[in-house]
């Protein structure tokens, strides 16, 4: 056996501690510890909405009217956060609206997450002509506004959830492909990616065993802003009419038609509203402080 | 209503009627009696037969000015000013087009471009008389041939052409007069020949505009012209230097406009319609949003004026189709739903329930139809049972406007509260209405708005075919009865048949009728909409500068 | 340099060509057609068949795109189906006020932006730092259709200090200037005070600060100089979100500009409008990737080549 | 004769014009003639930059050559058939300079190890007794299967690099730097490794460095690098002695005594 010792290297890759510290750095940044919290209550009251949603018969929740007890203010008897202008309990609404944003959301944002890591590690591994061919697909993409492809799509096919989630994807996934390219040009770099293919392991395998876990981390993080990005543009597009459809409960809709009611009772717009903003809030700045714990000099832009 | 407060209603009314009261302190002073503003219009309207119908009296009204810009906020996207083919009538259509002949507010026929009319004894023909020296904005004389021209457009090609069915003939006559022969007796033409879409045009000028006709060219015979035509941002028309003058008898300015321009510009979400007119970026708005209506009553620079709008809300369902061509089922619903709550919430209280198809102001509404289709969701529950429904589910498709939408998020819950579950899908404009007229949806709300409300049973009737509606036999009947009536007396009896008819069978399930609301400035004048008009005139409109 | 301006140049011809094809293909096969909108529903059934037959619509999608590519190719973008408006006129119009309002929006978000972001970086954790941050999470976090409903109540039916949609004077440039800046305000506070951070960090900037430089002079002239460039180069991508924005901040504030009626002619199915505006905007894209690669390319003109590491 | 290299050649291009074609190129390896025997140990000396590393990766056809050719154990590049390129992977193996870039930071030890191994198709016993014996021959325990990289020292890893490079059962070995960036008293308990198991396993090696001191101790014969061209070739202890090119001789008058500072951890090894 060698004299050598195990040395402590901080940055720790080991699932446990590496959670542990992150955690540690995550809860260092006042902001970021506020962000994981707001995210962490949204993915719960999102998942509570999502179950609303999807399991049949549960529709009630939100649906329930009583047109006796409409545009009640916030902590009036029964409802927390008051009752819209049909006398539905504002608080399922905000619950089932936030569900329907966490799925649009983490759906849309996973399949440009998907395309995204497919095409970026094809054009960054392999490089040569599959590189030109994607980049430029990438580049063609990348930035193009997405409210703008959704209002085209929208008038094209009836606008609906599923027509901006297509929009939000064909644009966004070439964010992630930009990203996960230069990660895998600068992984391609790296030694244990030749030691593996001094190894004669595969391209594809390659890509998912030593590319793809290694670039987790930044993606995530860019995940993050995305889904943000994804619930902003759904409930913008709601607000002008080419988004979810009434009477599908999004919180771009409630706050729409919220709108209506500013004069008379403002709780309608403005508790969907500040749930909204609590969210993009929550997601932005936790992906801020899992950025800074991930990988220092990623930026947004 | 206590006695005391009956009669103080009583002497509210007699205030009104003798001109010592306007029409909003009525409004009021009905409101702290605990009567809704609507109720209020409706008595109005029905009192308002003496010519004030729109609401406003002489004596408050001082000095007409000359000049200056009236601002209007509008509750649509406009649309071509196309009189002959256009989607519909909006706004400035009466500022720029004349219709041959009008309703006084009473709903009594008077003259407009025709000064007389009138029927032979066998009812098979019907002469006007044309009012001598009108000329269209292009300066062109307007001459009885140029009516003949026009009505010939309009009877083949014209939006209108089924109701012209019945005429065989259109041609000049003597003395500046056109006669029409009929194929068989049709007291109701006359219905239709004073609605918006057979307004008098230059057809000459129309064939040399082609698809500018109502956008960059309109040559009629309004007191006002077109001049910029931007339909998703503004409607501007100028005054007319050269109008002869108004044949209306309840028009009182008898010369050219007061007014410069009249500029219109449309303020699509319910809630800014309240807040232009309240910031004072628009001097007339149309339609506020229900909730806000209090909030502007209350506002003393403003006079809200409040009608019923010549329109109602219903639904039709698909009855060639499995359950919901079920006998009774359309009666369940219609008794499922209730229109008071409808009317309280979703309208504010701005809003008639209705029970039949057409809104409760018209001058041959049979209140008849009221027992019909009470809220009862006992019964609806028991006819839904007795049709051996243990539940009924369907699609409902509706144009994407917010108060459509929230009419049906209303009416959804109070069918969920008897088992029956409706989705409701709301689409623009561009796909509900092929999907509509090919009967795709298993139901579909619409809202017409039109000055005769049987053109719209006879329509929509046949949309998109008897058998969707069911093939309703004594509502065909009455249709029939309407469509060969000779005289006035048959045309009513004609349409209190068929509104009977109607609310029994419910080839469509009426909902509402909402409230025609006109806020404006108190620096506007003579702003008289009428009760019988879906739009005001504006001849005699003026502005404090 | 050539080489970048011909190969972005080739790049947007192609992105022209497949986004034409798209935009006339889709918004013909959307369901629903224009003859729907412009027809009245009592006499459908013969009015939107003739009116088929006037506008070509009853053609083959395919011919209407050669139609269509051989009058742009002409100058010709025809004319508005709905308005009978001319399309380079709206263009023109709906142009020039996007661009006050871009422009507007643009001025404010450097005038709040750059000075704030360096005074939150000279005084770290100050009042004015902290207070900015705020306003950066803030205008990150609150969407910005909600920010409007809440300045036209506030600002417009409240206190009537501001109309509350439309258009005119500057007045109603405010309101939706404001609202279509706020997030582009926050991000690139947040990038100025960055950047300039990481400048004050850097040893020529002690270097200074020994020979006695003003404390204000390292600052806003040395300081903010160097970290000048990933703001130029944001400016493109800012332009960018900017014009995507003006279609929800123009429809909102009903701000006659190019968003607002692309929004509507595509909800009418105003065919020429429609496709003519949706490439505009994509000329807008094209035009605004363009300069943010110039501004990547000119900060950074070594760029880096595949595989050349030894 | 394992390894023929026959005017070999890579060349990078630096620059290009409007259609995409190159204009300017950096010549990594320039028409280089080397042979290596088999058993012998070839150490290749030169400064950084000057192509070692290059013809590292061409040896081990991780980069095509752009002219000449390479003939390794019998298979000819360019040219080789995907069943040759199969043997010819699991025949050369290649260990890095850096023991920290080298190792997956994702991957446990056992993984690292019996990577090579996915086409031998063994069961996950076996597996791991492979990976044991693996362990034992480079001298870490055994404990060390479950670990991730970044829980050991320099050395440590480096013998993890060396247990994967051994995994396939090789008969060369590039050793690219291998010692360069570790404690010096960590380099002489390396070296000393790789001298007994290039013995013991009866290995062909290139030893590659920039450092004739550390080559000196285990290479048979030596060829100097300079620009990308193979200036000088022979006997160890003959070059020692008696070098001949200018270059050499600059080489070995300037050897640095204390060079061995590890490099710090990069920051990038640890996404």
């Amino acid at each position: 056996m060698s004299v050598e010792q195990v040395v402590h290297v901080p940055s720790g890759h080991e699932p446990a501690r590496r959670l542990r510290e992150a955690l540690t750095l995550l809860f260092a940044n006042k902001l970021a510890s506020i962000g994981a919290l707001l995210a962490a209550a949204f993915v719960v009251v999102g998942v509570a909405g999502s179950v609303i949603v999807l399991v049949p018969g549960l529709d009630h929740l939100y649906t329930d009217q009583n047109l006796r007890a409409a545009l009640l203010p916030p902590l009036a008897p029964d409802h927390v956060l008051g009752t819209d202008h049909l006398g539905r309990d504002l608080a399922w609404r905000v619950v089932t609206g936030s569900g329907i944003s966490l799925m649009f959301g983490v759906a849309v944002t996973a399949i440009s997450m998907a395309i995204g890591m497919v095409v970026g590690s094809i054009a960054g591994y392999y490089g040569g002509i599959a590189d030109r061919l994607l980049s430029g697909a990438i580049d063609f993409t990348w930035g193009f506004p997405v409210i703008l492809l959704a209002v085209v799509l929208g008038g094209m096919l009836s606008p609906g959830l599923l027509v901006v989630g297509i929009a939000v994807a064909s644009v966004t996934w070439a964010g992630f492909a930009r990203m996960i390219r230069a990660e895998a040009i600068s992984l391609h770099e790296k030694e244990f990616v030749e030691a593996a293919r001094a190894l004669g392991v595969s391209g594809p395998r390659i890509i998912v065993r030593h590319l793809l876990p290694n670039m987790l981390g930044s993606t995530l993080v860019l995940g993050t802003y995305y889904v943000a990005a994804a619930i902003i543009v759904e409930a913008s597009l709601s607000f002008i009419g080419l988004g979810a459809q009434p009477p599908m409960p999004s919180l771009g809709q409630l706050i729409a038609t919220g709108r209506n009611f500013l004069s008379v009772d403002p709780w309608v717009a403005v508790v969907p509203g500040t749930a909204m903003a609590l969210i993009v809030l929550g997601l932005n700045t936790f992906g801020d402080g899992l950025r800074d714990v991930f990988d220092p000099r990623l930026r947004r832009w | 209503m206590t006695q005391t407060e009956e009669s103080e209603l009583r002497d509210t009314i007699e205030q009104y009627r003798n001109a010592r009261l306007t029409r909003r302190d009525f409004v009021q002073r009905a409101a702290v009696l605990g009567i809704s503003a609507s109720v209020a219009a409706s008595i109005l309207a029905a009192c308002g037969g003496g010519g004030g119908g729109g609401g406003t009296t002489t004596g408050e009204e001082g000095q007409p000015v000359q000049g200056g810009v009236l601002r209007m906020g509008y509750d649509r996207a406009f649309q071509k000013l196309d009189n002959v083919v256009g989607p519909w009538a909006d706004e400035p259509f009466t500022a720029i087009y004349e219709v041959p002949i009008i309703r006084d507010p009473g709903g009594k026929f008077v003259s407009s471009v025709a000064e007389a009319w009138e029927f032979s004894s066998d009812g098979l023909t019907l002469s006007m008389k044309i009012r001598e020296g009108l000329k269209f904005h292009s300066g062109a004389p307007l001459t009885a041939a140029n009516v003949a021209e026009d009505f010939n457009i309009f009877r083949t090609t014209g939006v209108t052409a089924n109701f012209w069915a019945p005429v065989k003939n259109v041609e000049e006559g003597e003395n500046n007069s056109v006669v029409l022969t009929l194929s068989k007796t049709n007291y109701g033409l006359i219905e239709t020949i004073s609605t918006l879409f057979q307004s008098i045009h230059n057809e000459a000028s129309r064939k040399a505009a082609g698809e500018g006709w109502g956008a960059t060219t309109v040559d009629a015979t309004g007191p006002f012209t077109l001049k910029t035509f931007k339909p998703a941002s503004e409607v501007v028309v100028e005054r007319w230097p050269d109008y002869p003058g108004s044949g209306v008898p309840f028009v009182t300015n008898k010369g050219p406009a007061y007014l410069d321009s009249i500029r219109w510009v449309p303020i699509l979400e319910p809630a800014n319609r309240a807040n232009e007119i309240e910031t004072g970026s628009v001097d007339i708005v149309k339609s506020p949003a229900a909730q806000d209506i209090s909030r502007l009553q209350s506002n003393d620079d403003l006079v809200v004026l409040e009608l019923q709008e010549l329109s109602n809300y219903f639904i039709t369902i698909d009855r060639t189709r499995g359950a919901l061509g079920q006998p009774g089922v359309a009666q369940a619903m219609s008794h499922a739903i209730d229109r008071q709550a409808l009317v309280d919430t979703v309208f504010f209280g701005h809003a008639v329930p209705t029970y039949g198809p057409i809104f409760p102001a018209y001058r041959w509404y049979d209140p008849g139809v009221e027992a019909y289709n009470e809220y009862d969701p006992d019964k609806a529950r028991d006819l839904l049972k007795s049709a051996g429904l243990s539940e009924l589910r369907f699609t409902l498709l509706t144009q994407n406007q917010p108060i459509q939408v929230q009419v049906l998020e209303a009416v959804g819950g109070m069918l969920r509260e008897v088992g029956i579950t409706m989705e409701v899908k709301a689409v623009e404009d561009a796909a509900f209405f092929p999907d509509m007229f090919a009967g795709k949806p298993d139901a579909f709300m619409f809202k017409w708005l039109w000055e005769s409300p049987t053109d719209n049973m006879r329509f929509f009737g046949r949309v998109p075919s008897w058998d969707y509606n069911g093939n309703p036999p004594k509502s065909m009947a009455g249709i029939d009865a309407w469509e060969s009536a000779a005289t006035e007396e048959q045309l009513e009896k004609a349409c209190r048949q068929v509104q009977l008819a109607w609310a029994e069978e419910l080839p469509f399930i009426p909902l509402v009728t909402q409230s025609l609301v006109w806020v404006h400035h108190k620096r506007v004048h003579n702003f008289r909409p009428t009760q019988t008009s879906i739009y005001p005139l504006f001849n005699d409109v003026w502005i404090e500068a | 340099m050539i080489r970048f301006v011909l190969s972005r140049g080739i790049r947007a011809a192609l992105i022209f060509v497949v986004a034409s094809v798209a935009v006339c293909y889709g918004l013909r096969v959307a369901p629903g057609s224009l003859a729907d909108i412009v027809t009245n529903p009592l006499n459908r059934a013969f009015a939107v068949k003739d009116l088929e037959e006037r506008l070509g619509l009853d053609e083959p999608v395919i011919v209407q795109y050669f139609v269509f590519v051989r009058n742009i190719m002409g100058g010709d973008f025809g004319v508005s189906f709905i308005s009978n408006r001319s399309v380079t006129e709206i263009i023109a119009t709906g142009g020039l006020n996007t661009l006050k309002l871009g422009g507007a929006a643009a001025i404010l978000t450097y005038f709040i932006s750059v000075p704030l972001g360096i005074m939150a970086a000279a005084r770290r954790n100050s009042v004015i730092d902290q207070g900015s941050m705020l306003i950066a999470v803030l205008g990150m976090a609150i969407p910005n259709f909600f920010l409007a409903i809440l300045l036209v109540r506030l600002f417009a039916v409240e206190l009537r200090w501001l109309p509350a949609a439309g258009q005119g004077g500057i007045k109603h440039l405010i309101l939706p200037a404001v609202v279509l800046a706020a997030e582009a305000i926050a991000i690139n506070l947040r990038l100025v005070r960055a950047s300039v951070l990481e400048q004050l960090s850097r040893d020529y900037i002690r270097t200074l600060r020994a020979k006695g430089a003003s404390e204000r002079r390292v600052v806003w002239i040395h300081a903010f100089r160097n970290a000048l460039p990933p703001v130029i180069t944001f400016g493109g991508v800012m332009l960018r979100t900017l014009l995507g924005y003006t279609l929800v901040v123009e429809v909102i504030f009903r701000y006659p500009g190019l968003g607002f009626e692309l929004v509507d002619s595509v909800l009418k199915r105003d065919y020429a409008v429609a496709q003519a505006l949706a490439l505009v905007f994509i000329a807008g894209v094209v035009l605004f990737n363009f300069l943010a690669d110039l501004g990547h390319h000119l900060a950074e003109p070594r760029i880096r080549e595949r595989g050349a590491a030894g | 004769m394992l390894v023929e290299l026959r005017g070999l050649g890579k060349r990078f291009p630096v620059a290009r014009d409007i259609l995409r074609r190159p204009t300017r190129w950096l010549l990594a390896v320039d028409d280089v003639n080397l042979d290596v025997h088999r058993g012998e140990t070839l150490g290749l000396i030169g400064e950084s930059g000057c192509g070692k590393s290059t013809l590292a990766r061409l040896i081990l056809a991780l980069v095509p050559s752009t002219s000449g050719s390479a003939v390794v154990d019998g298979i000819r590049f360019p040219g080789a058939s995907r069943e040759e390129m199969r043997r010819f992977r699991r025949r050369v193996q290649i260990i890095f300079q850096d023991p920290f870039g080298s190792l997956d930071p994702r991957m446990k030890v056992e993984e690292i190890i019996t990577e090579g191994l996915s086409h031998e198709r063994l069961r996950r016993a076996e597996r791991r007794e492979r990976a044991k014996r693996l362990l034992e021959l480079v001298e870490l325990p055994v404990t060390a299967l479950g670990r991730y990289p970044h829980e050991f020292s320099g050395g440590q890893r480096q013998r993890i690099s060396i247990a994967r490079a051994l995994a396939p059962r090789p008969i060369l070995i590039v050793a690219d730097e291998p010692v360069s960036a570790l404690d010096v008293s960590v380099q002489g308990t390396i070296l000393n490794l790789l001298v007994t198991l290039q013995r013991e396993l009866s290995l062909t090696c290139i030893f590659i460095s920039h450092d004739i001191s550390v080559v000196r101790h285990v290479a048979d014969r030596i060829a100097v690098m300079h620009l990308g061209q193979i200036v000088e070739i022979g006997d160890s202890a003959e070059i020692l002695r008696r070098p001949l090119h200018p270059y050499t001789q600059a080489l070995l008058s300037s050897v640095p005594r204390f060079n061995y500072a590890p490099l710090p951890p990069r920051g990038e090894a640890r996404t």
